[in-house]
């Protein structure tokens, strides 16, 4: 009981959204792409480069403002090349967004050791991090429950304000009904003289700007530093989520909460004294166990599929007095 | 070499805590003696160790050849045996064989006195600073491995031995390139009453460092000097002084004292590792505590306190 | 040429009177021409039919005009004027609207959105869904296209989709409305409805060009006719000019006959015994309803109906792609339901699927690799599980003969040909499969006219070689030219059954409507 | 112009931007374009062991590529090679040193652990993929992780070698796989890989079994209606690909390594995967993009040595190099219809 106590509460809650963020946020910048019919691998490299000058923004500029800028200037030159490269000259984008990926990693170190004249992170008082937003009155609202929503950065309540505004954005909206459709029927789409290339483009380019502010988040809310690879399979994460949702936002956000709970959970566990190698595994075994799960689910069992269609036929069949047919038995 | 003494270094972790005062070393020693420096990364796969190794000897440019990191001891065995002339400083370790030189590093003794300065701060509970009434340490580990299993062991001790009922609470990352997973673990300890949590994972430990800041707690930051990373928040550094280590090596060549095969050995009494408490702190630190922290120094370097390392 | 009068007759008048006018057209693919020369004039406010064998080039001429495809040579003059139509949305802005063969709706959306899309109605920057389908509502009403705005497009049938890619037309202005092939998935009396629509519309001063392979359509409700042949302009002629023979002879060369075929009352030993035989849909819910009925050997059983009343589902059934919920369908005594795909074929069982660019064959391999399908793992076409490519090559070469198959050769890729050369290859394969039973879901569709008799020939000959045949097929016409049986399905169930000699099409059409057999025959007597 | 030549003129052009691209990059470090690629074709081909030591790089990018193409051709998509490939690294090294069997013996029953535990890795994705629909490329990314956690946790906590690194006890001689030459660690691996290439190539153009397979990958619903059993074949592709990511692992621990090092080979299932889907999931022209990217690691090693030409700037070349070839501008008609490309499904 005591280890449940120690397990589940709110501390637990709060992880677990700071954990889900950054990864919502470079999803939900999959699900553009997602959407628009291009699987787009390459969202670990956009993630990194826009860690990376967010943090040299801040530091040049000593604003976290411009430095979250320059790094979704950088993630949207990236998701640009993507686009090019996959919408124009038609590569393979699993090719595309692993090159882009690679490409990522090698220039971050490079830029690193020519600006800075190391490799490894950049660390320090220099950089100028996204300050806490606080909730004025949370904590006489809610006590001891205000950390759930205050005292976040900023970019935690972009990521979970976006999802609301994803699903306005694909429902009411031009541009995301000619993603949908983009995605869906791109014959439609071209028949009715909407450019695919230009939906995909901007698809391409509004999933760069996510993944950018997803790696600010990253370099400048969640902690205040650059260091090489440190978007850390994030972004496999992120694709992982965005194929079996669909890009969808409501599923992307129940699938990235879901693995950042698992996330958090597990880091607990680990003070529990289980082997470290087997419990970090538990996030991946969690979102295995729920993919299978859900897909299992989908196809109801034999027998209870079976009872179910023979209700539904005496349903229908004693309405309509039709020609003397007799019920199967 | 005409004349010009020049050394390379072969390491796949130049970018974590170690490798940078590594480079530091090497850095300071070509600026101040203006030697040959290349540097190579060796990345990470496995497949490259042997290439490289041959790359970099068949040539004979270089004096020495500053190798680090275990998964590299096969390769360099190989390229030993194949280029018997050529000299390797193989840091942070001792091999089996004798053509080599050794810089070996005890990071246990430092991180037994890490343990036992965090223990005793631990023990003054809510009388000091910062430090709830819980009885518990921390230790965020990058990767579960042997050497990382070194220092906590060091720092189990440490702690053991100043404050006996102090409990230490270790977790590992699994990685060495993720401060946010870092800061999210301190935070899961921090949150369990745990004070007091010394990082040993490189850029992950960063992380751990500015959770230290968030929640205003305590940390220990590792093999460089860490205390600018959250002042007020971190109370010490163990300093593991690879600099050091290159830099008296390639000084000793470079004065013409050959440097020869054989082990040299940084430890707490040589001042290769070293438990540097932060400006910031030392004032608030009771005397007692300094006091008890200088018997053990003197008790490790003499011998009368021994300290395991991790097999 | 035979059309060079009325052109130039064309030329001395006032330009606008042309809703369209292509002028020497010339498309390649590579080394092959699909459109040569072409020259198409079409007055305001007529209907005009556009017929061709399969790969004719009508289609690609179609899309040239619309902008879906570049012309390499030739001029483009839309109500008078000269334009480059570089994609749909300069041909929509010059009052032209397609209707593609292939329907080009989104299925999850609904149908207000789909009518709307690329043109949506806002409100504060968001889509305003209300006033969307209201218009559509609207619009539905002013033409009398009966369609439920708010529905999702997937849920319904392909006789609505239609309604819906017209309405998405009209919404879009269009003065000129081109349909490929509108009535192939049609049921007559739907098609009946669309030609009164279409009239309706140029009644409105509209223009309609249609491209059909059904020739009393094009004679019914057409004005002019112009015939395609391998690319080439044959001719324009007022439609009120012309008889069927003619069209024929001009499209093929040669003349066809429509007859209803000789029908023997020489059936055998029964082949396919169904029994209470019941299947769900994708919504698990039922759409076969206790089908029972038999085919003997040297006879063929049509199965009428439209389209979506439970055939498809019965098709599958039988060809174990889908799973029976209840009863069973014995091959030779083996009960189909209980076995694979694979097993089927082995018990002597060919199948022309409905849908064959999906079934029917991969449309990314060649024709040889389609061919082989099903054999592959049988002698000769394969030894000890080798595969004996020269010998499938030969023996494509000749089925590309004999089944008269327009192609560059065995290594032609299927998805360049035309429909109904595509249909070739499929029924190519299973008609040398030497199967007792052979289930042909739509045998004809979309296929020209030549091309429908030598199926019909080969099907014919296939009962005269004592197989069973099971025809599925939307067009009664069809049906009453090749079946003995007819069997009538309405929402999942067999409504009735009639012979071939005399059956006729009035009672069928009530049948298909819904009532049962006894109701339908007072009805229509 | 053919569309074949069309293609090759495409790939050189696209090779020469992405050179230029380069040789600017090269340019901005303070070295000399010609010095930097000299050294490069060099420590590639410069002699024999240099060429060896690119064999030995292609090797297993060739065979997890071989992997990847087994899969693409059946229309399953493997992004879990990676961990395939540790998976049967490990089985094979604990093989090696924990069964004593004669030698000969021994490898061969190394090698069939590391294609079966390959091939057990991706069971169970690939079962849910042919019965549920489960999409397989999320379930093989994520089991990815799970493999390289699980063989880290095997080898540090249940075999780790006393007093070694994080490692398992050396394999046993009996259990190598063959050195080909003196002079190079290259072996047996390398002919495997070639030998898999031809015969996978083989089995799809001219096997009454691979045509069914290639028919599931392009048109999965024609297979089914043609009687082949797809959810199955689905199953047994996955499994092959699997098998053979494993024997990647395999080849790499009997025949390099000598033990399993955790960790120890991260990235080959993406390279493989990259240099099958620039092949266009051919097997033959998978030996040829897997042959240029060994050239390439191997080239580049040497660069790092003999030029301030870092391991960094390396990898972004090649990373453009990459991107630079996948474009297929040249090679596709413009002007026409776009909507017809193939996509990918979710
Ligand atoms: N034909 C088209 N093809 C592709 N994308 C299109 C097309 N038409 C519009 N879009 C895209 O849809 C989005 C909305 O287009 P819209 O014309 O509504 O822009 P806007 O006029 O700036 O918006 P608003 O009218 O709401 O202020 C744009 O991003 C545009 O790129
Ligand atoms: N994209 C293409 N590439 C190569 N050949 C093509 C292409 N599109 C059409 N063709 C060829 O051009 C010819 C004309 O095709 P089209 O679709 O216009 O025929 P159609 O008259 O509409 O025939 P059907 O009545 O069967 O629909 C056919 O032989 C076809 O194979
Ligand atoms: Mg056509
Ligand atoms: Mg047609």
């Amino acid at each position: 009981m005591e280890i449940l106590d120690k397990l589940l509460n709110v501390a637990l809650l709060v992880a677990t959204l700071r954990t889900t963020a950054p990864i919502l946020l470079v999803a939900l910048g999959g699900s553009f792409t997602t959407k628009a019919g291009i699987f787009n691998i390459g969202l670990e490299g956009q993630m990194l480069v826009g860690a990376f000058f967010a943090v040299l923004g801040s530091i040049w500029s000593g604003s976290a403002l411009i430095g979250v800028a320059c790094g979704v200037v950088a993630a949207l030159v990236f998701a640009l090349a993507f686009a090019v490269l996959v919408v124009s000259f038609r590569a393979n984008e699993v090719v595309v967004g692993l090159a882009l990926n690679i490409l990522a990693g090698g220039m971050t170190i490079s830029l690193m050791k020519a600006i800075f004249g190391t490799r490894g992170s950049i660390v320090g008082q220099k950089i100028v991090g996204l300050p806490k937003v606080q909730i004025p009155g949370a904590r006489d609202l809610l006590g001891s429950w205000a950390p759930l929503v205050s005292g976040y950065t900023p970019m935690v309540y972009v990521a979970f304000v976006a999802v609301p505004f994803l699903v306005l954005f694909y429902k009411r909206t031009r541009l995301g009904l000619y993603i949908r459709v983009v995605g869906e029927k791109p014959e439609a789409a071209e028949a009715l003289g909407i450019s695919i290339t230009r939906v995909r483009y901007t698809a391409s380019l509004l999933c760069g700007l996510l993944a950018g502010l997803a790696g600010a988040h990253l370099s400048l809310g969640y902690i205040t530093m650059f260091t090489e690879n440190m978007s850390s399979g994030r972004g496999f994460m992120a694709v992982a989520i965005l194929i079996f949702s669909a890009g969808d936002p409501l599923k992307v956000l129940a699938g990235c909460l879901l693995f950042g709970f698992a996330d958090a959970f597990s880091l607990r566990l680990q003070t529990f004294g289980f082997p470290s190698y087997l419990i970090l595994a538990v996030p991946y075994l969690v979102a295995l166990v729920a993919l299978f799960a859900l897909s299992y689910r989908s196809r109801p069992r034999i027998i209870r599929e079976t009872l179910e269609s023979m209700k539904k036929m005496l349903s229908v069949e004693t309405k309509p007095a039709e020609t003397g047919n007799n019920l199967p038995r | 070499a005409n004349g010009k003494v020049s050394v390379a270094a072969i390491s796949g972790y130049f970018a974590q805590g170690f490798g940078v005062s590594i480079v530091n070393g090497l850095n300071k020693a070509k600026d101040e003696f203006g030697v040959d420096l290349k540097l190579v990364d060796t990345g990470n796969r496995a497949l490259d160790y042997e290439e490289q190794f041959a790359n970099l000897a068949k040539g004979g440019q270089y004096d020495l050849i500053f190798v680090m990191g275990w998964e590299l001891v096969d390769a360099l065995q190989k390229a030993s045996a194949a280029y018997p002339d050529q000299r390797f400083v193989f840091i942070d370790g001792v091999l089996d064989s004798d053509k080599m030189i050794y810089a070996n590093f005890a990071e246990e003794q430092g991180s037994f006195v890490a343990g036992a300065l965090a223990g005793m701060i631990e023990n003054k509970g809510s009388a000091f600073d910062k430090i709830g009434d819980g009885k518990s340490i921390g230790f965020v580990g990058g990767r579960d491995i042997p050497v990382i299993r070194n220092f906590l062991g060091g720092y189990e001790q440490g702690s053991r031995y100043a404050a006996p009922d102090v409990k230490v609470n270790s977790v590992f990352a699994g990685t060495f390139d993720d401060p946010a997973k870092g800061s999210e673990l301190a935070q899961a300890l921090y949150g369990q009453g745990t004070d007091i949590v010394y990082n040993v994972a490189g850029p992950t430990g960063e992380g751990v460092m500015q959770a230290s800041a968030a929640v205003d707690k305590y940390s220990i930051g590792v093999d460089v000097d860490m205390c600018a990373s959250a002042p007020g928040n971190v109370l010490a550094s163990m300093l593991k002084r690879g600099d050091i280590a290159v830099y008296s090596l390639i000084k000793d060549e470079v004065e013409g004292r050959k440097v020869t095969p054989g082990t040299r050995t940084f430890d707490l009494a040589s001042g290769g590792v070293e438990v540097k408490i932060c400006d910031d702190i030392a004032p608030s630190i009771p005397a007692d505590v300094t006091a008890k922290l200088d018997e053990i120094k003197k008790g490790i370097a003499d011998g009368s306190i021994k300290v395991e390392r991790h097999k | 040429m035979s059309d060079t009068s009325p052109a130039k007759r064309q030329e001395t008048t006032s330009p606008a009177e042309n809703a369209v006018e292509l002028i020497d057209i010339t498309k390649r693919f590579g080394a092959f021409v699909a459109n040569e020369r072409v020259n198409l004039r079409v007055k305001r406010g007529e209907i005009h039919a556009i017929i061709g064998e399969n790969g004719a080039g009508k289609t690609t001429l179609m899309n040239i005009l619309f902008g879906l495809l570049q012309p390499d040579e030739g001029r483009i003059v839309l109500n008078g004027r000269e334009t480059i139509v570089t994609d749909p949305a300069t041909a929509i802005d010059a009052g032209l609207g397609m209707v593609h063969q292939h329907f080009k709706l989104v299925p999850s959306l609904s149908v207000a959105d789909n009518v709307f899309l690329g043109m949506e109605i806002r409100r504060n920057g968001l889509i305003d869904q209300a006033a969307q389908i209201e218009k559509t509502r609207e619009l539905s009403e002013r033409f009398g296209l009966k369609v439920e705005p708010q529905e999702r497009v997937s849920l319904l049938s392909v006789g609505i989709e239609q309604r819906i890619e017209i309405l998405k037309v009209l919404a879009r202005g269009a003065r000129t409305i081109i349909l490929d092939e509108p009535t192939a998935v049609l049921t007559p009396q739907e098609s009946r409805e669309l030609f009164q629509t279409l009239r309706g519309f140029v009644a409105d001063g509209m223009t309609v060009i249609f491209i059909s392979h059904h020739l009393e359509e094009v004679m019914e409700v057409s004005d002019t006719v112009t015939v395609l042949r391998h690319g080439k302009h044959v001719a324009t002629r007022p439609t009120a000019e012309l008889t069927k023979d003619d069209l024929v002879r001009m499209m093929v060369g040669r003349n066809v006959s429509f007859d209803r075929r000789r029908r023997t009352k020489t059936a055998g030993e029964v082949v396919l015994d169904v029994k209470n035989l019941w299947a769900r849909d994708e919504r698990r819910l039922p759409a076969l309803r206790d089908a029972s009925f038999t085919v003997r050997a040297g006879e063929i059983v049509g199965i009428a109906g439209v389209a979506g009343n439970g055939q498809t589902e019965l098709a599958e059934v039988l060809a174990g792609l889908r799973p029976a919920s209840h009863g069973s369908a014995m091959l030779k005594g083996r009960d189909l339901t209980a076995l694979t795909p694979a097993a089927i074929r082995d018990a002597g069982f060919a199948h022309v699927p409905g849908d064959r660019m999906v079934r029917g064959v991969d449309g990314s391999a060649s024709i040889s690799s389609n061919l082989l399908m099903g054999r592959q793992f049988k002698a000769p076409w394969s030894r000890n599980g080798v595969l004996d490519w020269d010998g499938v090559a030969k023996q494509a070469v000749e089925m590309i003969k004999r089944f008269d198959i327009r192609a560059r050769g065995p290594e032609d890729t299927v998805k360049r040909l035309s429909g109904g050369n595509i249909q070739k290859v499929v029924l190519a394969r299973e008609f040398t499969n030497d199967a007792d039973f052979l289930l042909i879901d739509q045998p004809t569709r979309g296929v020209d006219i030549g091309a429908q008799e030598s199926i019909h020939d080969e099907i014919m000959r296939q009962r005269a070689a004592g197989r069973a045949v099971l025809v599925i097929s939307v067009q009664l016409d069809e049906l009453l030219t090749l079946a003995d049986r007819i069997l009538v399905m309405f929402n999942g169930r067999i409504m009735g059954e009639v012979e071939g000699d005399s059956a006729d099409s009035e009672r069928i059409g009530m049948m298909m409507a819904g009532l049962n057999a006894s109701a339908a025959s007072e009805v229509a007597a | 112009m053919s569309d074949g030549l069309r293609a090759f003129y495409g790939q050189i052009i696209a090779l020469a931007i992405a050179l230029a691209l380069g040789a600017l990059i090269i340019v901005l470090i303070d070295e000399s374009p010609i010095n930097v690629f000299m050294t490069l074709v060099r420590g590639a081909f410069g002699d024999q062991s240099k060429i060896a030591g690119t064999l030995l790089q292609t090797t297993p990018i060739l065979i997890c590529g071989i992997a990847a193409c087994i899969g693409l051709r059946g229309g399953m998509f493997n992004v879990g090679i990676e961990g395939q490939l540790f998976l049967g690294g490990f089985a094979a090294a604990w093989v090696g040193f924990a069964l004593p069997l004669p030698a000969g013996l021994h490898m061969v029953v190394g090698m069939a652990a590391a294609v079966l535990a390959g091939a057990a890795w991706v069971a169970i994705p690939a079962y849910f993929r042919a019965r549920y629909n489960t999409n397989e490329v999320v379930s093989t990314i994520l089991s990815n992780y799970v493999a390289v956690l699980l063989t880290s946790y095997f080898t540090i906590f249940l075999f780790k070698r006393p007093g070694g690194w994080s490692e398992t006890p050396p394999i046993l001689p009996t259990a190598y796989l063959p050195e080909l030459f003196s002079f190079s660690r290259l072996n047996w691996g390398l002919i495997i890989g070639l030998a898999l290439a031809f015969f996978v190539a083989w089995f799809f153009r001219q096997t009454a079994k691979g045509y069914s397979i290639s028919m599931v990958g392009s048109a999965p619903k024609f297979a089914e209606y043609g009687g082949i059993d797809v959810k199955r074949q689905g199953f047994l592709v996955l499994l092959a690909s699997g098998a053979v990511g494993g024997l990647a692992g395999g080849v790499e621990t009997l025949g390099i390594h000598h033990r399993f090092m955790e960790g120890f080979a991260p990235g080959f299932g993406f390279d493989g995967l990259i240099a099958a889907l620039l092949a266009n999931g051919s097997p033959i022209i998978t030996i040829f993009t897997a042959l240029f990217f060994g050239a390439l690691r191997n080239g580049s090693l040497l660069l790092e040595t003999d030029t301030s030409a870092s391991r960094e700037i390396i990898t972004v070349i090649q990373a453009l190099i990459i991107l630079s070839v996948s474009a297929q501008v040249l090679m596709k008609r413009r002007g026409d219809s776009t909507a017809g490309e193939r996509r990918w499904k979710f």
